[in-house]
Order: structure tokens, then C-alpha cells, then sequence
């Protein structure tokens, strides 16, 4: 497979990978803390399109995604938003599956999928399809070059390890702790003890839900992972709203800026791992 | 893991370790027979829950429609409902696991009631999950799981009802996976649920397919059971799947089958007449949901049945023409809830008398034997049923007066 | 029409000629099987019924206690307590005699809604007379009397409890008498009503008798019901009468054993543990009366106890030192009502609860198999425990903060 | 058996004998409304003795006993109220058997009926007392030479009939209809069917239950009966107190004294039946 535009966001040092849901709480603003959170440092950014359930979801993205919701965030506003982006890094769409496979006028994940690549997505989340049920996703990706992310659990284990390593691409999706997504205070033990078992993996390694802060970036990374993910520790800065300390944009682009010191701090404690 | 183009597991990688185990646990203990799980489950079901329930020859339903009616008496069911044929395995089975603590999410509170009640008898840890509309629908349940000893999370998102309480049990679980088991309620979640959950509550048929023979010479012409997320819905039917008898899943028609796409609101719950199919909570199924695949708020007065899915197996077995959905609005339901209740002296679940409400209107076409599952008994329901009788025009109710005070 | 120095039949003589005549069908119709009323009536309990109820085995208890409780679940019964085996028995009977008109009373409300249940299951008109203080304790049971298409009749004199329902229902009949009967609820009233209500309960102790004999292997040690009237006590009992079983009779102790003669009130409904002999409803049996034969007001927290009279047969048995009367207060039964609810899953009336309160104190007497008579389940009940537990400190029960409001 | 004072009222035409619950709403009151009865024309004085669960009587009367017990009245309060009445016709004690049963120190209603005597009561009704359960109660008044008055009722026939009659002495109470006690508007059919089944008897029949006017005492009379029996039209009056129209006394008295013209006047409208 030939270099993708998120393998090379991997290249030059740990990636910093924030998270927002899209339209919270509107589409202008969205495209306003994207560019802050590029300017603060992101490597890539994981961009969700709000649905109904989500399932994986702790209070603080639920709300958000209520909040887009009620704006009137549809999947086709969602791919006009990105279409308008224009940033350097690569986008990664995180969402659940049924709205994948409902878009468009044929069946399957196809059409949503094209649209993606269209806009410039370069890759997909889906918390809610496990390796078992990716397959359709899976090789709509491949026709159109795009990653597939996938999400590695505290729990998982043996077979479904080497289930996931055989599909997925770009990077894989470390889950810090069990639970919800949500910002935590501490770092989740769990964390070094899952980024032991992809040890041999030859795909970067990125670890979210829960981290929040510097030290929780510098650690993790020092602990070996090629990347950190972070969502509701943002999606709280906009959920606050302008502030004395500064707008929303200011205050993403500073925490942005925060954790990606963070990470390289990290990296810079240990031994940098080869890469491909 | 599937259902023709049904179900399938999708949910979370954390669950997915889980879900591996309870499918093995699921074919050894319950398949199998493994430790005489099974044997165990009968026995307690037996003496615990008070099966086998009768199947009554109707009399005068029977007279009213000229036609045989039998009745499955689920209602008589410790709890009040066919709910604890599924929690009561579910909660052994997790015992013979190891698990050490339960969670289920409920809708009318019957589900909860029969998981509480199932958790106090086999001494273990139970929480319980319910929107904080349905709490306020049911609050006898809502009292009847505490005495139980479950505690009870109040869920607050969306319109608090029972596909709420679903999201945020799988939520729980996701954190809790380890020690933790997840009684899901209905034929609906990820794999091994819906079969599973089909096959502790196939007792119900097993028991009516050898009840009928005897009593009515013969296999019913039609069985008919109401359908929310479907699991009396299977239980009653799935010995039957192989006869040559008609199976009618009454859906709850709500006020209207017209959607509010707009409001993100179906007025009904009928996923199986209206829906698309699409992925909920763990399966591909038939949905309520808009042109952009997000899952419609669903409504019926009977909280039981507002669901927006439906069990990949009864979604399954409509595309193949085995089971024919049909449905009737909250006035039907009501019509029916008090025509059983004066003629026959049994006070159906508001879910059960969606079923007496089809009969009603359909007895012409279901042939010479129908039987209708009484999935529930309608005691949960006094307070929303005279509210609800109140507000409309219902032929069958009793003067209505007496119920406001001043007694 | 006696038992030992009780029993007869002391009723204003409008009444009597009904009263031969009942005793005339009595002989027929259920001591000879008559138009086969007793294979119409078992079937009918059996089908629209659900009996035979289980015996179940009480893990927790048992191991709580240290010996082997059983439990005989009339709870399981239609309408959700073991009043249904009398009411629909008096009720077919009535319809056999060719009465149209069933009149009954009601203390807790459950003989009530059992009447009103067979009523409607047999098509028969029905009248309800309940005191007004009960029909405020009891809604929930007010409304399914309704539901089943009974008429209800608060009676306002007195207290208003089951003392004066059963008099004004004694009034009504004695207008109606010609085309009416009267299903009293209890082993109470003139000859032969004692007699026939326990003839008709006695399927608790013909099954309990047959099952304990498969599971334990032998006849039990001790059996434990609660009594007011008495009707469940003698179904459970009669049939261990002629056995070498100890049979303890568990009355409402209510707040105090004390009376207050001059305000007219005992504060509990314990007619055998401290009654003396007297007439009352057309029996003499063991009353709450003052020194000058004046009826006292009863009490307990469960209406379903609150009867200042008794069966004549218990008041016969008790004197024949074959049945041990025993008393439970209120805290104790609300500490039973808990502990059942918790430890075992089921929630039994209050009535009931006093039985299990009774087996937590003198369990250490009771030998090595003990079956408890759950006479009915607790639904009607939960508003009352709710309210009675937060006034008091019961141990047993839980937090009882989620029960107000603001879930 | 020897002549009764009873059976001397029913001796020169036909009786009319009025009903009032004793201590309603006082002992006093109760001696006065008495004495106005008897100033009237009543040839026997029925006076109730309260007890708790009055299961034959209507609401009228139902009243009038909570007031009377709510006013302390007791079987010995009501014993000594008979002794003070000072009347010249015959006292019959209505109550229920578990006052008589429970009533003294030894067991049965032998003390009642003793102490009855002493204070000059001349027979009792017991509603709640048919003649399968009398034997005792007969007994005692044989001892005592004391009258035992049985109910008919519309619905007694055959074999009843003749049960009571080989126990009744005094009178027999005729009930004019189903149901409790209660002053009614008319004159049920019922009386002259109950009163042609009792027509061979030789022992004076009083029709009770409902007779409010005069016109029904007349009616009645006319058609047999020996007498007539009125309670709830007097405690009626009772209940309403002293009005416009008179005192209780007065009207009492007044009620009595028409009620008793039209007995007199059913009597003059028939052929005297033979008496013995």
C-alpha cells in the first residue's frame, strides 16, 4: 500500500489528534477551531458527524452532538463543511455506522465513502463496527484509498488483536481505559498494558479517551505511542463558550498548542521507536 | 450471527470480547446443557416463576368473534409478564459465567421489574437503567425494583424512554465489561442476543404448540402477539415458524403512521410495517428513522412497545413473508384493554392490548383457532390507562368518574 | 353447621331461606360433584386461574435460617393472591344456583378484585361494597375492580373497613337475597359459608401436601399463613390437619395488643391470640370486643388483616390446641415485606409479610421443613409500605429517598 | 302458657307499636320521647338497645345507634333507663344476640334476660337471631316468663314458618319487605302475601318494616295485620330535633297518635279476625 496522508502525518514525531463534533454548535464555527486546532499543532483531526445514538459517547460528546444535531447538522452539510476546510492535515471522519450505510442512493457504505473522498476525508472512525462487520467499509475505502481506523479496547485480546491488525490502516485507535469517551484527571494504567500488546505492530499507535492534559500527553507518548488523541477536553473549551481568558478559537488554539508540547516532550524522553 | 440480512454485531470493540463470551457461554450452557444449566433454568422457571402458564380457551371472546381463542397467560407469569423467562436465564447464565453484577436497561419497567426480581433471587448485584419519561409512566415498577434491591439510574438524554436507556446501558457495560453482564431485554442487541433471547423466551410456544393440540385437536390457524422490540413476539411464535400457521406481530401504530421528519419524531412504533433497515444498538434491522439515517424518537401510550427497532429475527421473517406485521393506534389499544378486562376478567399490559385490539378488528380473516398471547397483565398500567381514557372517546370504558377522587 | 362451640348461623331471617339454599347447593354442587361443578370449577382454576401454583424451594431463606422453607405461591395466582379460589368457586356456584347478581365485600380490596375477575370471566353482574378508608388505601385495587366492569359501593360507617363492608353487604343481600348471592371473602359469615370458602381454598394445601411430599420427601414440620378472616390459613392448613404438622396462625399484632375500650379501639386484628367468644356476621367465633359484647375497631397496617372477627374453625382448632396462634406488629410485617422482597424477589402483600416476620423471630422452633402460605403479592400494597416505612426505622428496608419524587 | 302483657295489647283491636333506639341522643331524652309515645297511643314500646354492627338496620337507625353509643350507652345504662320509664305497657327490647350472649358473668343469655326482667322488660326481637340458634335465649325467657318475637320475613316460607311458629310468642314481627329498616313512601305488596301465609296463626302478627303514614297503618290493618311496628319515621323526628313545628316530644307524640288513628281506622274497615 502506498504512503497515506495520514501515514505521513506519523513521520515527523508523535501526532497530536484533536476531535470535535461537527456543527457544535454551528457550521462557521467548526470551521473557525478546526484552523485553531491546526494552528495550535494538530497533526490530524478527527471530525465527527453527530448521530443519534452514540452509543461510545460520554455526556460531554453527547451534549455536543444534541447540540449539532438541533443546528440541523445533516451528513451532506457535514461533507460541505469539510469541502470548505481548506487545512493541511488530513481529516478523519468519525462517526457510526448506520449513517455510513444509509447515505446515498445505493446500498452499502459506498456512496458515503465516495462523497468522503470527494471532500477530502481521509479516513474513518466508526466506533460501532467492529472487525466482524467492516468488511463492506472496508473495501469501499480500499477503491478509494481511504483509511479505516480501528479501535483497540483494554479487553481486546489474542485472536481479535490479529483481526484488527489484518484490517486496519492508518493508525490504530488505542482506547485508554474502559468506558465512554470523556476527560479524565489521570492517566489510565491500562493505557501502557495495551500499548504493550501492539508492541510488534508496524501501524501508529494512537491513544485517546480520557487525556486532558500536558502530562497525560507526555506520558503516554514516553510510554510509546506515535500518537494521542483528545476530544473532550476540546469539546468542553466550546462547550464553555467565549471566556475572560480568551474566545473559543484563542483557547483550543492554546490547548492544542499545550498538548502538543506535551507529546513531544514525551517523545523526546525515550528512545524514538523505528518507523516504517 | 445473522438473520438472513439481519443482525450481526455491531458495537463497540470493548464489547466485542465480551459478546465473544457470551456466545460461548451461550452455546455451552444453553445449547448444550453444560453444569445442567438448562435443567436448572426449567426448574426455576417452574417453581420460581410459576410456568407452565395456562393456554385458556376464551369463552366469550370466543363467542364475540365465532371462532376458537385461546389465551397464552403470560400475565400469570411471576412479575406480571413474559419478561422473566428472559431475565431469569439471562441473570443464571451469568451466575454460571461468573459475572457478579447486572445491568438491563427497561421501557414499561418490566423488563427492570423481572430483571430485579430475577437478581434478588439468585443474590446478585443489579442496576437498572430507565428514562426518566417511563419513570415517570410507570412509577410501580419503578417502586417494585427498588424493594427488589436494584438500584436505579435515571436516564435523562433524548425523550428519555427506552431506547435511551439502551445507548446508556451499552455505556455502562462498555466501562464495566469485565465483571459485569448486560441482560438485555428484548430479541434486539448484537449477537448471541436475539437468538438467545429467543430461545428462553420459546417456552412460551413450546408450552402453547403442545397446550392447543391438546385442547383444540390441532395447531392454531393464527397466533397473534404484540410487538416492540419482539420478544414475547418470539416467544410466541418460534415453534410455530415451521407450521402452517399464520403469525401476526401487532405493532403499535401510535397516533398516526405519518412521520415528522422535521421533528425526528414517528408517532408510532411500528418499525416492522414503516421502518428501513438500517444499524441500531448492536444489529441491522428494521428502523424508525430519517432520509439521513438518524433514529426517530418513537411514541406509543404503552411504554413497552416504544422502541424505534425491532429484533433482526422478526425483520427477518417478515422480508420472507413467514410473519405479517400489522398494527393498531393508542385508541385501538385502549379500546382493547377494556373489552378484555370486562369480558374476560383479565386486565392486559397496555402492550398485550394492542393484540385484543387486532383481534378485534381482523377475527374474520385468522381463521377457526387464534391464539393470542397475553405477553403482560395490566396492573403497571392503572394510572396511565385512566389518564389516557380520559382524553379520548373510548367505546368499551367504564364511566371514567369514578377514578377522579371523591370516591 | 358448627365447629366445636363455633360456627352457625346467626343472620336476620330474610336471609335464611337463602342460606338453606346455598347449604342445599353446597351439598350438591361441591360435596357431590353435581353437573360436574367441581371438574368445571378445578379446570377453571386451572386455566383461567393458573393453578396448580409451585411450591418453591427458598434458597436464601433457607439458608438464612438453616432449614428448608418452602413456599406455596398463591401470589402466582390470577388476580394475584389466593382470594380467587373462593371467589370464582361462590361465583360459579352462584351461576349454577342460577343467581345473576353476585354482591361482594372487600377489606384490602383483593377479594374484591377477585370477584370482580370471576365476575367478568363469567359474565355475571357484580357489586363491590368497600369501606371508604380501604378504598383509599387500596386504589390500585379500586381501579381494577372498575376495569372488570364492577360496580363500587363505599360504605362510610364506622371506620370504614372490612367490619362495615361485610354489614352493609349483609344489608344489600338481605334486599336482594331472591336473585343475588353473596361471595363472602373468608371462611367467615353463617354456616355454610365457612365451611364452603375453605372447601374452596383447600386446593393450597391439597397441592402444598402433594409437593412438599416430592420435594422434601415427607410432610412438613410446621405451616405458617397469616390470618384475618382466615381464609387462606384454613386453605393452607386443612389438608395437614389430620398430620402430625404444627400449624401456627399468624395475626396482625398491629401497633399494640393493648385495647382502648373506652375508645372502642384494639390496635391489631389478633381475634384468636386475644379475642374472646361472641356473634358477629352470623358466626360465633373469637371477636375484639369490649366487656360489654360491643364490636371493637381493629387495625393493621395491612387492610387485608383488619377484621376484628375470625373464622369459626380456626376459633374451634385454636381451643383444640391444634392451631398455634401467634401475632406480628406492624414493624415487623414491614421488616418482612423487605426482607422477602430483597432476599428471594418476591414482593408479598402485607398480609403475607407477617407470616415471613413470624419466621424470622421463632425460626429456631419451627423443625426442619417449614412451608410458608404466600397468600398474595405486594403491587396493591406499595404505596401504603412506602409511606409506612418512612415513618418508621425498618432495617430491612432501603433507602427510601428515590420514592420521593425527583427520580 | 299463661296471657302476656303482650299478648293483653293486642287484646282489644290492633297495637301500635312504635321503635326508638334507647340513648339516642340521651338517656333523659330517650325517657321523654317514650312517655310522649305511649301519651300517643302506643299499645308496646320496642326499645332498641344499640349495638355496633346493626346489620338489619338501615341508615335512619344506623345513625340513630352511633349516637346513642357515641352518648355512653351501655347494656346496663340501658337496663337502668328501662327501669326509670315508668310507662303502662309493655317494654320489648330490640337488639342483636351478642349483647344478650355476652352479658353478665356466666356464659349464655340467661343474665341478660334475668336482669331484663328485674327492670320490667316483657320480650325481646333479636334480628340477628333466626330459630335455628334460639333454643338458649327461649329458654331463658320460659324461665323468666318472658315473650321471644320472631321476624317473618317475605321470604320465609314452609318448613320456616313452622319453626317459628312453635318458637314465637307475643307477637310475630312481619316484615313488610326486603331489605333493612327504613320509613318508605309506600306500602309493599309483599305485606299482604306474608300476611295470608300466617293467616291459621293464632298469635298476633305486627307488620314493621317501612310504615311511615298513616294511610299505610290503615292499609295494613285493613289487611290483617294486628298491629303495626314503626321505628325509622320516629327516629327520623328524633334526629331533627325541636323545629318550627313542635318539640321531639311533641311531635312524637303527634306522629304516634296518627299513625295509631289509622290503625284504628284499618281495623274498622275489616271484619275483626278471631282472637284467642
Amino acid at each position: 500500500m502506498s504512503q497515506s496522508r495520514i501515514d505521513e502525518a506519523f513521520a515527523d514525531g508523535p501526532a497530536f489528534i484533536p476531535y470535535l463534533a461537527a456543527g457544535d454548535p454551528d457550521v462557521e464555527s467548526t470551521k473557525e477551531y478546526v484552523r485553531a486546532l491546526v494552528q495550535g499543532g494538530a497533526d490530524i483531526v478527527e471530525l465527527g458527524l453527530p448521530f443519534s445514538e452514540p452509543i461510545a459517547e460520554g455526556s460531554t460528546i453527547q451534549n455536543a452532538i444534541v447540540r449539532s444535531l438541533k443546528g440541523g447538522m445533516t451528513p451532506d452539510t457535514y461533507f460541505d463543511l469539510v469541502d470548505d476546510l481548506d487545512i493541511d492535515v488530513p481529516v478523519v471522519c468519525m462517526t457510526y455506522y448506520n449513517l455510513i450505510y444509509r447515505y446515498g442512493e445505493e446500498e452499502g457504505p459506498e456512496p458515503f465513502v465516495r462523497r468522503a473522498t470527494e471532500v477530502g476525508i481521509d479516513g474513518f472512525v466508526v466506533p460501532d463496527l467492529p472487525a466482524e462487520e467492516s468488511g463492506p467499509l472496508r473495501e469501499a475505502c480500499d477503491e478509494y484509498g481511504l483509511d479505516l481506523v480501528f479501535i483497540v479496547a483494554p479487553t481486546t485480546r489474542g485472536e481479535r488483536l490479529e483481526r484488527i491488525m489484518s484490517q486496519v490502516s492508518g493508525y490504530v485507535y488505542v482506547q485508554a481505559r474502559l468506558g465512554t469517551t470523556g476527560a479524565r484527571a489521570d492517566v489510565s494504567g491500562q493505557t501502557d498494558t495495551s500499548l504493550g500488546r501492539l508492541e510488534e505492530w508496524d501501524v501508529p499507535k494512537a491513544v485517546g479517551f480520557g487525556i486532558s492534559e500536558r502530562e497525560h500527553a507526555e506520558r503516554i507518548v514516553a510510554g510509546g505511542a506515535d500518537g494521542i488523541i483528545v476530544g473532550s477536553a476540546l469539546v468542553d473549551i466550546v462547550a464553555e463558550g467565549d471566556t475572560e481568558e480568551g474566545t473559543v478559537a484563542e483557547r483550543l488554539e492554546r490547548k492544542a498548542r499545550e498538548l502538543k508540547e506535551g507529546a513531544l516532550a514525551g517523545a523526546a524522553d525515550r528512545p524514538q521507536p523505528e518507523r516504517p | 450471527t445473522k438473520f438472513g440480512r439481519y443482525g450481526g454485531q455491531y458495537v463497540p470493540e470493548a464489547l466485542m470480547p465480551a459478546i465473544g463470551e457470551l456466545e460461548d457461554a451461550y452455546h455451552r450452557f444453553v445449547l448444550e446443557n453444560e453444569d445442567g444449566f438448562m435443567d436448572d433454568f426449567r426448574a426455576r422457571l417452574r417453581d420460581f416463576g410459576g410456568r407452565p402458564t395456562p393456554l385458556q380457551h376464551a369463552e366469550a371472546l370466543s363467542a364475540r368473534y365465532g371462532r376458537e381463542v385461546y389465551l397464552k397467560r403470560e400475565d400469570l407469569l411471576h412479575g406480571g409478564a413474559h419478561k422473566l423467562n428472559n431475565a431469569l436465564g439471562q441473570a443464571l447464565l451469568a451466575k454460571y459465567m461468573g459475572k457478579e453484577r447486572i445491568i438491563a436497561e427497561t421501557g414499561a419497567g418490566q423488563h427492570g421489574t423481572a430483571t430485579a426480581m430475577a437478581c434478588a433471587h439468585l443474590g446478585m448485584d443489579c442496576e437498572i437503567y430507565m428514562g426518566e419519561r417511563d419513570i415517570n409512566r410507570q412509577r410501580p415498577n419503578v417502586f417494585r425494583m427498588r424493594l427488589n434491591g436494584a438500584e436505579l439510574n435515571p436516564v435523562t438524554t433524548g425523550r428519555g424512554t427506552l431506547k435511551e436507556a439502551i445507548s446508556e446501558t451499552m455505556r455502562d457495560w462498555a466501562t464495566s465489561v469485565e465483571d459485569t453482564h448486560y441482560v438485555i431485554g428484548s430479541v434486539v442487541g448484537p449477537h448471541p442476543f436475539p437468538r438467545m433471547v429467543r430461545d428462553f423466551q420459546a417456552v412460551i410456544s413450546e408450552e402453547a404448540r403442545e397446550q392447543v393440540q391438546e385442547k383444540a385437536g390441532g395447531l392454531p390457524d393464527s397466533v397473534l402477539a404484540c410487538a416492540g422490540g419482539g420478544s414475547n413476539t418470539m416467544g410466541a411464535f418460534h415453534e410455530f415458524v415451521g407450521d402452517d400457521t399464520d403469525l401476526y406481530a401487532v405493532e403499535a401504530g401510535g397516533s398516526s403512521l405519518e412521520v415528522d421528519e422535521a421533528g425526528g419524531v414517528a408517532p408510532n412504533s411500528a418499525s416492522l410495517s414503516t421502518g428501513s433497515e438500517g444499524v441500531l444498538h448492536g444489529a441491522r434491522t428494521k428502523l424508525l428513522q430519517d432520509s439521513d439515517g438518524q433514529i426517530m424518537e418513537s411514541h406509543s401510550v404503552s411504554s413497552g412497545l416504544d422502541y424505534a427497532g425491532v429484533g433482526p429475527e422478526l425483520a427477518h421473517l417478515v422480508d420472507e413473508g413467514r410473519v405479517t406485521p400489522v398494527n393498531v393506534d393508542d385508541d385501538g389499544a385502549l379500546e382493547g384493554f377494556h373489552r378484555l378486562s370486562q369480558l374476560e376478567g383479565i386486565i392486559p399490559a397496555l402492550e398485550t392490548a394492542h393484540a385484543f385490539a387486532f383481534l378485534e378488528d381482523e377475527h374474520e380473516e385468522l381463521g377457526e383457532v387464534v391464539i393470542v398471547n397475553v405477553s403482560g397483565r395490566g396492573d403497571k398500567d392503572l394510572e396511565s390507562v385512566i389518564e389516557e381514557t380520559a382524553e379520548r372517546d373510548i367505546e368499551s370504558a367504564p364511566d371514567m368518574d369514578v377514578f377522579q377522587g371523591g370516591l
